[in-house]
């Protein structure tokens, strides 16, 4: 079942971060591990129930989050038998300074967007057109085939920033699949057939970035150990069966 | 609203617009009367002369536009260096090909693709029959929207526009950088 | 040549050009030194905001450039659709501003910092070309060294790249460590 709840988008797990340090108003240098974890696992779930991707660098972080969890519950070490004394490092400081390298950028983001926006309020002029461009010289088209016109409207939009190109392929959709409704989707047709083959799975309209994902969820699913892959010889058919 | 600041956006909007602008649009945009605004820019024009300045507003009709002096040729002409190069294509067949391609189109949407002011380009093309308007734009100056003909479709062999050769093979180069 | 006369010339090769124009085409096509250049532009930079003209000169690098003010937007709006084209997104802010303040920059430090993939954001700012190659690294898979171009200085209206805004100053918060 969806949610039609709104989900902040975080740029990566050190953005989610901050944000949960800000919104529980507590020093970035002396985080409350336990309760910072607890609220980045329950984000986590969050997205998992409306069904977002979550990128490994999240999951990471989590295992990274646990891991000081864990170290900060173990008693202090005293070295009682020597006499120096040794200091304890802090299992979040590599986090912490993980931590503040990334908000100094974040913030710089920030002003940088201001800037930019007072910058596109600017208008500028084209370059005026003058006797002396001898490119306005008469024209002459008994050589210029179509595919002359072709190419230099090609160089000109090549020489052009992205904006003027998007109105050319404003009408070309990307495919949007996840890697796991590619799995669910790769489950239900073995289901329904014992055997296919890796290029049943898709159809000659198919996007490469759909043939990618595809086989990036075989991967997955291989790794799960809910599918079995067989190859009789180089370059030849791959087949695929559940396993169970 | 003060006079200084009056000139000043009148300024910047003949700049920006760099074709001639009617008094009727220059008035309706800063929301006063033609006769002020007709006062203000006789103003301006007399001012830019005293000053000396590089730019000077030319009138024609009840249209004003922007311009260099022409006393000042010589050393504007220094910043063209003539290109001699046979590869180059010139200003007119860039203009068609992209009227070919993004039609209908205007004139303003054309020089912000190409970079440089299109205006004799154009009248080259209108005179060749190769482009005619095909309508009006409903907005501020009415701007007119641009086509190619059947001249053009006869001239380099197309049995319809549909036949132009496909853009396929660039924008799938530049796809894969869209986000 | 009097002062006055240079300072108009400047203005029409601006007008006429458009686009940036290097110190070096301005002092060589009149005939001055680069120095003397740069005094009289900055004297015209001051003139232009001391009498409210419509048009400003902007300048980054050695590079100068007329636009309008800011503050006309809304006027000059009424001419044009507003440019349709989105800022940037956060991720892309975020890349660049990493690899503003620390070029020349690989990816896999850039992915360090932001703790997430980069490629996207990159092949944004490198189609924008707000950002380049600016060289390669000495080492295993020789990665690419990004930097950031004359086009984002720019689009970001800063002279020079020295003129960012200053990264915030760690020391208040008194962590060691931090470079």
């Amino acid at each position: 079942m969806r949610y039609n709840v709104v989900l902040e988008i975080f740029e990566g797990p050190l953005d989610l971060l901050l944000h949960l340090i800000d919104k529980n108003e507590v020093d970035i240098r002396d985080i409350p591990i336990s309760k910072i974890t607890e609220q980045y696992l329950e984000y986590l779930e969050k997205m998992k129930d409306l069904d977002l991707e979550i990128t490994s660098e999240f999951l990471l972080m989590a295992a990274t989050l646990l891991e000081i969890k864990s170290k900060m519950l173990l008693p202090k070490k005293k070295d009682e038998g020597k006499q120096l004394e040794i200091e304890e490092v802090d299992p979040r400081e590599d986090l912490v300074k993980k931590l503040i390298d990334y908000k100094r950028f974040k913030e710089a983001a920030i002003k940088l967007k201001e800037r930019e926006e007072l910058q596109r309020k600017l208008f500028f002029k084209p370059r005026e057109e003058i006797d002396l461009d001898i490119r306005n010289e008469n024209l002459e088209l008994e050589n210029v085939k179509i595919e002359d016109l072709f190419k230099i409207f090609c160089n000109i939009m090549k020489r052009n920033n992205i904006e003027t190109r998007k109105i050319n392929i404003h009408e070309i959709k990307r495919d949007e699949i996840s890697i796991e409704e590619s799995m669910k989707r790769i489950e239900k047709i073995l289901n329904e057939k014992k055997t296919v083959t890796f290029s049943e799975l898709f159809d000659k309209n198919s996007s490469r970035i759909y043939i990618v994902v595809t086989f990036l969820s075989l991967l997955e699913l291989m790794r799960l150990k809910v599918i079995a892959i067989k190859q009789e010889k180089n370059f030849g058919n791959i087949y695929i069966t559940l396993k169970c | 609203m003060d006079k200084r600041e009056i000139k000043s956006i009148i300024e910047a909007l003949l700049f920006t617009w760099g074709d001639p602008l009617s008094l009727k649009d220059i008035s309706s945009i800063i929301g006063i009367s033609k006769e002020d605004a007709y006062n203000i820019i006789n103003d301006m024009i007399e001012e830019f002369n005293y000053n000396r300045r590089g730019v000077q507003i030319v009138q024609f009709n009840d249209k004003y536009q922007l311009s260099t002096r022409p006393e000042h040729h010589e050393w504007i002409s220094k910043l063209y260096t003539p290109k001699t190069s046979k590869g180059l294509s010139n200003a007119a067949l860039e203009t068609l090909s992209i009227i070919a391609y993004k039609q209908p189109i205007t004139k303003t949407e054309i020089e912000a693709i190409r970079g440089v002011k299109c205006d004799k380009a154009l009248n080259t093309l209108l005179d060749k029959k190769l482009i005619k308007e095909v309508g009006r734009l409903e907005k501020t100056g009415r701007p007119i929207l641009y086509g190619t003909t059947d001249e053009f479709l006869l001239q380099f062999g197309l049995k319809s526009i549909d036949e132009l050769p496909e853009l396929k093979d660039l924008t799938e180069i530049d796809l894969e950088n869209i986000e």
